[in-house]
Parts: structure tokens; C-alpha cells; sequence
């Protein structure tokens, strides 16, 4: 597959910005990986390995003082994007008190009020209506704001999707709805268990504009949350993004992925989001191999300095079991 | 002082507490333009408009999980379940979303909702229509959980858990929406956790909460008139519980009776049966009894539908038999 | 609306047949709205004056001995299509021991598993799933069958519909979905709680023919059953049939009815499915207004004698209260 | 005898009744292609192919009640969940079609079907994906509930709830997927509604089911080295439950502590607790105690996550407990 990016449209800043996000998620990743083989952070840990253009070029395309991000437990990547401090979602992934939700969310409930980032939701599919609770809150209270809200390929056939859709189109409320399409629920090849094939035709039955993006591309990535967002923002009309993409890594941990071969792998490997843009800007004359190599060298300092970070931090204290039940 | 149904308590709590809060609304299925399928909301939307009350797709979980969202973000959301039957396709949203995003998220999204609708059977609606489901969301830490029986109570207990910051399941009653009570004209809230002595009484300790409350007083006029007098603790507030009102009370009568029209496995009923039995032992003259719905699903048939509930009968012979008489 | 009805196509015993069965309806709610006046029956009774064209037409289509009917809570015309007694549906109704479901089940909850009708379900939309199981079962033993699977245009919204819809064609099972869209949830117009106005096109989310049919000409309801069922039968595709229809009543005896206008109503009676198909037979020589007058009167006769059934019935005895709980 | 898991010993049950009755089938997420997101089934799809080894979308509420429906019309479907967390959005389905049907429609409409999977915390899991669920099936009419603890009580209660004609609710654990115990070749069942005495003693009985069993067995070794021997009744059936052997037990010891990884509110534990306060009343030399799951939701960090579950401090405690000490 040939991919064409314009860089020319966009100044040298901004593309440096995106290849530094998905370098830094790469490393964070391979380094939660690691550490997870080395027990230092247990139970389910869904790395974002491939999926780095999706989050990084949705949400250079929105502004979290006013826009919103909900995702999936599979969330290590659009905290990053939110601008998370890796050492303190780290922390998080070791159940460490420093950690974002103070050790009692773990890897799949990354928050961060501040930085408009809701979540890290573990149940598939339910956290796409509170999507909708949040646009709500948004035109209630006539603010500018537009909630990208992402999911699964598996989660496209949940109820809670389809209830949501509708509401979002009646209330005519912004959100941008973004299925990560990485063609795998758990083991199950989404063909299989889906009736049709390509799923951004079901913003029809909505009313809603829904589009297919190239998620290994993180411009088209970008400039299509643009316009969906311009368009929510705007008008209040939501749209339905089924964005492509593919995770190199199993499910979670556990999972060794027998379910695919090599050569699909490869397939993806060979259109890496990481490497198109940085190839590309290579190519433009944008950055050497050498500058890319420091920017990797940083990611994995960062990566490092994480690790460091959450190794050194405190337990949560045994009286935190009975906090934060009720306010 | 002004005497008005439960149904115009629920109705006036929610309309004070929307004109002194903007960010307080309410949605769910017909409360809108339809005046609410019993009307509890009738004349809201003509006086709040669309944006405030707000008429839903037939979508228990997703507009469950809408509220839920706008509270993360900050509004203050009543959520109308037309009947508590239909919450349970909203389960997982009130159990895994709103009762965890507080802790999960280390303290840093509280979710200011209510949970509201008739629960519990009315009449002639058969086995999906008539479930007592309070036991469901009393097992859930992370939830608060009331169920008035009085349009006093009622009134005040939902102006507290509009105000409150934390996910409230409310539980009405259809054939209680007609009952009628005293209820102040001045503002009064009613705290959580404080159970309320409906009736004095140092011969048994009746315990109940919700509906059932009424068969309790006809059948407490009823022992009176053999001489017994029975204390009624109305719990009011299911979590949390007010475990020292009833321990004081039965520490007095010393016997103890629990009526609660939910079914008897893993209920509210039993869960107090075991707290005082262990926290009373020393003081229980004879085992506590349970009076509760059936272990049935509730049956069409009028006759079969009263047999499965408590009754009158019932809760006097319970008595009786904690007395040994 | 000017309706044309080929009657050339069908023998007269056949007409007759539907016309019969939509007149027996009418009597038949008539009778249980005016036993519901006089407190014999009581809780919700969803009557189905208005919509008798579509379960007329779309059960004429199917054969009962291989085929099954599942339906919401409005069920006493899906009941009455599938064969069942009046008497023992009135008794439903009153409670009696002699009803279908021995008076347990009420109005909401009319079942005959002889006859294939599985009910008569109380929650909107959690019906649909279980027809897609009976579906399954169809296939899972090799038989010929095909069900028939009937929601209110407020189900459409339920989650459960569209999780149903994407198994039935993941799996190919012979299912058809049939939407009634008599306009109004409860209080709600269709067109205030759906973000699209025309349902059928939602088929193809799910890679499903859709259909928009009008239900109140019991001829095309039957057609376009016979040729869903058959492609259903003949091939295991499921179909979608979004027909458009209308109550005359309140949607319970405790509704009013006043979110509608005087107008809509009377527009809608002036397309009465009875009277629709009485007059083209009138006009094609079928039938004479004497021989209309006498179905109408076997109606009458027929749903007094269901009240009479009904009133000398016994009621269930108190011991059934722990009966029927598990076998 | 030969020794096997928990997972071989439950396969084993499905893979037998498979092998037994065509009608019996496999659906859920991940069951067929991918072995099993626990492995659980892992073979069976291998053996029986796509028609009986079904994969599902994600979407519980749908897939479960199509096994209701293929019930109703005379298969015999066993439903996986992946864990119970996610039975929360089939909970109506459950509750309002499979455990009513029968009643609401007079006796015509068996549903002979088996919803299983894991219950129950695992680690590092955190609130939506540790929950012990029992507790929400337990209080319904219309359902039977089973939890084994061992292989040998799996395997025999999974054929016995694969042959029921009921709903049957069936609780496995993921850690318990490892445990390994006797399990004979021939062919065996157990029925529902029996309760087993796994370890016997005469100063206290420690009522248990499912996981906890093991943190009771340690307990009752550490008590057995200070001279105290407790009787462990392993519930194994929660509904039936097998009231006799409770009582027999606790007649017989005169104190009871019951252990439960569920939360207390509501709870079999606390039913359980008022069951055995009542009817053995006058038997007991001590107040009941209970050692539960925590009231909170489940925190990720593991050190939190220990302390939230029951332990064989806990447990030895609540022994000395009620034995004065
Ligand atoms: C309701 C629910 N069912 C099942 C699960 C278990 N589960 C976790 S992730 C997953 C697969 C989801 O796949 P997809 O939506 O494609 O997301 P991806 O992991 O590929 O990002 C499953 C089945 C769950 N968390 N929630
Ligand atoms: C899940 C659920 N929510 C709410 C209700 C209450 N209710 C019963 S019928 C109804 C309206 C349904 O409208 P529609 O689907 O159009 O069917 P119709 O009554 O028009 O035939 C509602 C809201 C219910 N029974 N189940
Ligand atoms: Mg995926
Ligand atoms: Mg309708």
C-alpha cells in the first residue's frame, strides 16, 4: 500500500510534534511490556503497539481544554496524547500511589480531569454512551467543547453503540465517534463476527456521516478528526469515523496470538505508522536519520525515566481501600 | 399543613431543586411532553422546556449511560426509569460505571446522579412488571440506596439525594404515588442513614421500609387491639443503613420482625435479619422472622399476585410467633 | 391514500379467511376494552385495534406446524392469527385458571407453544434475541422453519434489536423481523426519539434486506412476508420488514391519548385495514354487505362467547402460586 | 484416581454431555477458535465444529438471550460468559426471560440452559473486572445457582446442571482454573441442593462456597494447631441450598462463621447468617459472624486488592471469635 502525505501544508513543529507522540507510545509500551514480564505490573495490559497514529493524530486535531477524550482499556496511548506524564501513568500500570488514579485504576482505567481524559472504561461498549453524556453536558451548558469518544471493532456490535448513536443524532450533540478498527476483538477476526464488512456505513442508520480512514496515517487521521470535529463543534452534528489500524501485539499480555500469520503481521509492519511519517519527512527534507534517532533516543529515556519514577514511588497506604467509594 | 400525594412530593422535590440548581435535569422515557407515565413529572417540561426535561429513545442502558456521562461532566442528572423492572438492562451501567468511576479513577470523578422510578409490584402486571429489586443495588458499594414510603419522606429524601454527590438509587412505588401525607411548605431535607420510628412500641420491633410500611400500621392497630404494641422502624435509607436506630429498638422490645416485599435470598430483609441477630444477640428473645414477597415470580391472577406479597395476616402472625403466642 | 388491491390473484375462500380474522380482532379488543371498563380485567392491555392487517397478513404467509410467532406485550391479534381460542385468550386476560397460561401470564404474556406462538414478551426488545435462538434452532436441527418476529418502532432503538439483527445474518438463520410502526411509543411520536424516519433502511447495517410495507393493506403485508419468509426458508437470509401501521387506541387502557390530534386519528380510520378490504371485495364481487354483516356478527357472537368462557372460568387455585416456578 | 484441573474437570462436563445429547451446545466470545479466552474450552470446536462451538459477538445481552431462545425451542445451550462482570448487560435476559418464562406462561416453556464462566476477582484486576456476582442470581426465583470449589465437584455439578430443564447460574473462578483434585474416570453426578462437609470438626462450622474454600482449609489447618477443630461445610449449591447439613452442622458446633468473597450487603453470606441465627437459635453459643469480600470496589493495586478479600487471618479471627478467644 502507497501512502501519500502532503507535508507541505503543515509546518515542521506540528509533524515533529506527532512523530515524538508516537515514538514516546512505542517505547512506553515495549518498556510496559518488558516490565510486565518482569511481573512488575500485572492482570490485563493491552499494549497500543501499531495503533499510534490513531490516537496521536485524533487528538492533535482537538484542544483538551475544552475537548474531551473517553477510550477503552486498551488507553496507554491516548493518555500519552492527552499530555499524561508517562511516569505517572507508569506508576498507574504498577499500582503505585503516584499513578494517575493513585494505584486503584491500573492500566485499563487511566483519568486525568485536568487533561480532560475520562478514561480508560473496561466493559466493552459502555463507556460510549457516557460519550454522549458528555456532549450533553456540553451544549446544556453552551461551551465549544467536542468529545472523541473510541472503541473497538468488537464493540461495534454492542447494543450500547447503537443506543448511542441515535441520541447523539437526536440531541444533535458533539461527538466524534472513532472505532479503532484493529481487525481483532480478542482472537476473533472481526469478519467473523460481523454481518457486514465495513462498519462506517452504519452512521446511516443514524443519520450521521460516517467515513473509513486510513489509520496507519496519522495526517489523514488528523485531518479527519478535523473535520468531524469542526462539524460537531459547529453544528452539533456527530460523526462516526471507522478508522483502520492493526496492533502487532496480542490482545493483552496473555494472549500470543496464534490466531493470525506471520505474513498478515508483516503486511502491517511494512506500513507502520511510525516509519511512513518519519520516511516521509526524511523524504521532505523535514528531519535526518540522525534527528529521528535522538527523538527515539529521548523516548526511551522518557520510557526509562517512567519505569524509574514508578519503581520509586510508594504503595498505596491499606486506609486507601475505604476512600473514594463515596464522596 | 398541606396535605399532598407521594406522587406531588416526588414531583415537588425534583421542581424546587431544578429552580435552585441549573445544572439539575431530568430524562428518561415519556417525562417529557407525556407528563411521565405516571406522572410524577406532569407540568416539568412545560415549565423547564426540552433542555431540562428531557424525553428518551427506549434505551434503559444507553440513556442510563448518558446520565452517567453528563455527571462525570459535572451536571446533576435525575434518570426516570419508567419501572425499576427496566433498570436492570442499565445494570451494568449503574454497577460497573457509576458505582466504580469514583474509586477506579482514584477519587477523581464523582458521579452526582439519581436513579429514579416506581419499583416494586403494582397490580395485574404479571412476572416482568412487578419486581421488588432493591436487594440487586443494595449489594453494591459505591451506591446509596433510599426508598421512602411517605410523600414526607419521599419529599425530603430526594431534595438529599439531588444534592448529593454521589450515584442515589431511589425507589418509588406506583400504588404509593396516591398515598397522601402532610408535608411542610417550607424547604427541609431529610439525611441518608437515619431511620425513622413510625410507631412507638415496647412489645416487637417491626422493621420495614417502602411499601409494605402500611400493612405494617394496619397490622400494628391490629395487635394493638389484642394488647401487643409493636415498634415500627421504617429504615427508610437501605445504604447506609441505620444500624443504631435498630439495635436500640430491639435492644427495648427485644423481638423482632423484618417486613420487605422484595424476594427473601440475599435481600435487604435477611441482610438485617443476620445484623441483628449478631449485634442483638444478648438481647433476642426469640429468632428474628421474616416476612417478605414470595420465592415466586409475581403471577397475572389477582388472588395469586396478594398471596405473594406480605400481608396483613401474615406480618400479625409473625409477630405472634416471635411472642410465642 | 388510494390503495390497489389485486384481488384477481387470490381465491375467495383465502379473503374471506383474512377478512374473518381481522373482524374477530376488532370484536375481540373491543370486547376486552369494554371488560377492562368493567374492572374485569385490569393492569396494561395494549389493545391492537387498527394494526389488525399486519399479524392477518404476515401469519396467513407462514405454516405454524414449522414456523413460530414471538411478539411484545400487544399480542392479542398476533394470538388470535396463530390460531388461539378466543375463550382461552379472554380467560388470559381475566386471570382464570383456563387461560393459555393458566392465568399467570395476563395480556402481556399470551403463549401457545402447541400453536407456535412463544408470546407475548413484556420488555421492549428483549423478545428479539430469543427469536434469533429459535432461529438457531431451526438450523441447528435442519428444519424447515422460519420465525416471525414482531417489535414496536420504539424497539428499534433497544440495543438488543440491533446485537439480534447482526447474529441472524452472521449466522444466516431464518429469521424475519417485523417492526410495526404504529407511529407512537407510549406518548412519543416515532419521528421525536429516532435520528432516521425511515427504519427499514437500517437492514443494511447488518447486510440485511429492508422493506418498508403497508400495514394497513393486509395483502401487501402478506406478500411481502411471503417472499422475506421465503428467502428466509429457501436460503437463510433474514429479512427486515419496517411496516407502517396504526393504533386507534390509547397505547394502554390507561392512556388517553392526547399527544395526537383529532385529524391524524380520523386520517388514519379513513384507511381502515378492514374496511379496506371489505370494500375492494365489495367492488370485486366477493362479498355483499349481508355477508359482511354476518362476519361481523359471527365476530360479536364469538367474543361474547370468549367473555362468557372467560366469566365462568375458575380462578387458578392458591397452591399454583409455587407452581411452574422450575420443572 | 486420576488428578485434574478445575478447567479440564469443567471441559470434561461439557465435552461429555456434548458427546451425550446432540442438543447440547457451546456459545460465548472466544469459545470456539480461539480455545477459550481461560482456555476452558480449548478442544471442544477442534471436535464438535462451528454448528456446536459457537463463536459470539461481543454482545452479551444478545448472545445470551438467543441461548434463551434456542431453549425455549428444545436445545440445550450452554452460554459462556467471559467473566460475570460482563453478565451485567445480560442481566435482564436472565432475570426477566430465562428465570420467568416458565411461570408467565403456565408451566408451557422449560428453559433447560447453563450460564457459565468465572466469577469472582482474580488479580490486578481492578473494580469492573473483580466482582463476585453470586449474590444479584441468588436473589431470583426461577433460577438454580451452583459453585464448585473443587474438579471433582465441578465436573459432577456441571453434567447435573447440563441435564437440568432449568436456568441454571453456574460460578467457576479464574484463579481456581489451576486447582487440581481427584476427579474419577466413570462417569458421576451431583445433585443440586447438597452441601458438602469437606473437612469435619466439633468446635465451630465454617459455612463456604467456591474460592474461599481454600482460605478456609488453611484457616482450619492453622486452628487445628491451636487445638480447634472446624467443621467446613462447602455449600456448593446456593439455590437450592442445603439448609439440613447447615443446620446440622452448626447444632452440632454450636457457632458459625461464614465465609464469602462476595460483598456483605444483601449477600448469601448475610442470608445465610439469618438462616442460621433463626433456625438454630437455641443451639447457638455465639453470634454468627460473617468474613466477606470487603464493601468496597475491587482497587488494582494487589496489596489493596488481598486485603479487600477474605484471608486465613480473617477467617481465624472471626473463629476466635465466636469461640471467645
Ligand atoms: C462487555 C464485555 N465483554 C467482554 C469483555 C472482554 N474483552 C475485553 S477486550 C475484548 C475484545 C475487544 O475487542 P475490540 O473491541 O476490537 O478492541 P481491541 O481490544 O481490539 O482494542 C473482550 C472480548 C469486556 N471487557 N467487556
Ligand atoms: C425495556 C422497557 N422499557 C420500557 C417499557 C415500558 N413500555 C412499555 S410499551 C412502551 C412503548 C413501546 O412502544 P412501541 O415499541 O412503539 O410499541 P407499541 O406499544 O406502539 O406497540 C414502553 C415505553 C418496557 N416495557 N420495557
Ligand atoms: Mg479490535
Ligand atoms: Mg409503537
Amino acid at each position: 500500500m502507497s501512502r501519500i502525505f502532503q507535508l507541505e501544508k503543515y509546518n515542521k513543529e506540528f509533524l515533529l510534534g506527532l512523530l515524538e507522540e508516537m515514538v514516546l507510545m512505542r517505547r512506553f509500551e515495549e518498556k510496559a511490556g518488558q516490565m510486565y514480564g518482569l511481573q512488575k505490573i500485572g492482570g490485563f495490559c493491552h499494549l497500543y503497539i501499531g495503533q499510534e497514529a490513531v490516537a496521536t493524530g485524533s487528538i492533535a486535531a482537538v484542544d483538551l481544554t475544552k475537548d474531551y477524550v473517553l477510550t477503552t482499556y486498551r488507553d496507554h496511548g491516548h493518555a500519552l496524547s492527552c499530555g499524561m506524564d508517562p511516569g505517572v501513568l507508569m506508576a498507574e500500570l504498577y499500582g503505585k500511589v503516584t499513578g494517575c488514579s493513585k494505584g486503584k485504576g491500573g492500566s485499563m482505567h487511566l483519568f486525568d480531569k485536568e487533561k480532560h481524559m475520562y478514561g480508560g472504561h473496561g466493559i466493552v461498549g459502555s463507556h460510549i454512551p457516557l460519550a454522549v453524556g458528555i456532549a450533553l453536558k456540553i451544549k446544556y451548558k453552551e461551551e465549544d467543547g467536542v468529545v472523541l469518544c473510541y472503541f473497538g471493532d468488537g464493540a461495534i456490535h454492542q447494543g450500547a453503540f447503537h443506543e448511542s448513536l441515535n441520541m447523539a443524532k437526536v440531541w444533535n450533540l458533539p461527538v466524534v465517534f472513532i472505532c479503532e478498527n484493529n481487525q481483532y476483538g480478542m482472537g476473533t477476526n472481526f469478519e467473523r463476527v460481523s454481518s457486514v464488512h465495513d462498519f462506517y456505513i452504519m452512521g446511516d442508520s443514524y443519520g450521521i456521516p460516517g467515513k473509513q480512514v486510513d489509520g496507519m496515517n496519522v495526517l489523514e487521521v488528523y485531518e479527519e478528526t478535523l473535520e468531524a470535529a469542526k462539524r460537531a463543534r459547529d453544528k452539533g452534528i456527530p460523526s462516526f469515523l471507522e478508522v483502520k489500524t492493526y496492533r502487532y501485539k496480542g490482545h493483552s499480555m496473555s494472549d500470543p496470538g496464534r490466531y493470525r500469520t506471520r505474513e498478515e503481521l508483516d503486511e502491517y509492519r511494512n506500513q507502520d505508522p511510525i516509519t511512513l511519517l518519519r520516511d516521509a519527512m526524511v523524504e521532505h527534507n523535514l528531519i535526518t536519520e540522525d534527528e529521528y534517532k535522538a527523538i527515539d533516543q529521548q523516548a526511551k529515556i522518557e520510557s526509562n525515566r517512567a519505569v524509574e519514577f514508578a519503581e520509586n514511588s510508594e504503595e498505596p497506604d491499606l486506609a486507601a481501600l475505604y476512600e473514594d467509594i463515596l464522596v | 399543613m398541606p396535605i399532598i400525594t407521594y406522587r406531588e412530593a416526588v414531583r415537588d422535590a425534583i421542581d424546587e431543586e431544578m429552580a435552585r440548581d441549573d445544572n439539575v435535569f431530568l430524562m428518561g422515557e415519556e417525562v417529557a411532553e407525556y407528563d411521565g407515565a405516571y406522572k410524577v413529572s406532569q407540568g416539568l417540561w412545560d415549565k423547564y422546556g426540552s433542555k431540562r426535561v428531557i424525553d428518551t429513545p427506549i434505551t434503559e442502558e444507553g440513556f442510563t449511560g448518558v446520565g452517567i456521562g453528563a455527571a462525570m461532566a459535572g451536571l446533576r442528572p435525575v434518570v426516570e426509569w419508567m419501572t425499576f423492572n427496566f433498570s436492570l438492562m442499565a445494570l451494568d451501567q449503574v454497577i460497573n460505571n457509576a458505582a466504580k468511576m469514583l474509586y477506579m479513577s482514584g477519587g477523581q470523578f464523582k458521579i452526582p446522579i439519581v436513579f429514579r422510578g416506581p419499583n416494586g409490584p403494582a397490580e395485574y402486571l404479571a412476572a416482568q412488571h412487578s419486581q421488588a429489586l432493591q436487594s440487586l443495588f443494595v449489594h453494591i458499594p459505591g451506591l446509596k440506596v433510599v426508598a421512602p414510603a411517605t410523600p414526607y419522606d419521599a419529599k425530603g429524601l430526594l431534595k438529599t439525594a439531588i444534592r448529593d454527590d454521589n450515584p442515589i438509587v431511589f425507589l418509588e412505588g406506583e400504588l404509593m404515588y396516591s398515598w397522601k401525607g402532610e408535608v411542610p411548605q417550607e424547604e427541609y431535607l431529610i439525611p441518608f442513614g437515619k431511620a425513622d420510628i413510625k410507631r412507638e412500641g415496647s412489645d416487637v420491633t417491626i422493621i420495614t421500609y417502602s411499601k409494605p410500611l402500611k400493612v405494617c400500621q394496619e397490622a400494628a392497630a391490629e395487635l394493638e387491639r389484642i394488647g401487643i404494641e409493636a415498634e415500627i422502624v421504617d429504615l427508610r435509607s437501605l445504604r447506609p443503613l441505620d444500624e443504631k436506630t435498630i439495635y436500640e429498638s430491639v435492644r427495648k422490645t427485644n423481638r423482632c420482625v423484618i417486613v420487605d416485599e422484595a424476594w427473601p435470598m440475599a435481600s435487604v430483609a435477611s441482610h438485617v435479619g443476620w445484623l441483628v441477630s449478631r449485634n442483638c444477640f444478648d438481647y433476642l428473645d426469640a429468632p428474628v422472622e421474616l416476612v417478605t414477597g414470595e420465592d415466586v415470580p409475581m403471577p397475572y391472577n389477582h388472588r395469586l399476585e396478594l398471596a405473594a406479597q406480605p400481608s396483613v395476616k401474615k406480618v400479625v402472625n409473625a409477630v405472634k410467633k416471635v411472642l410465642y403466642i
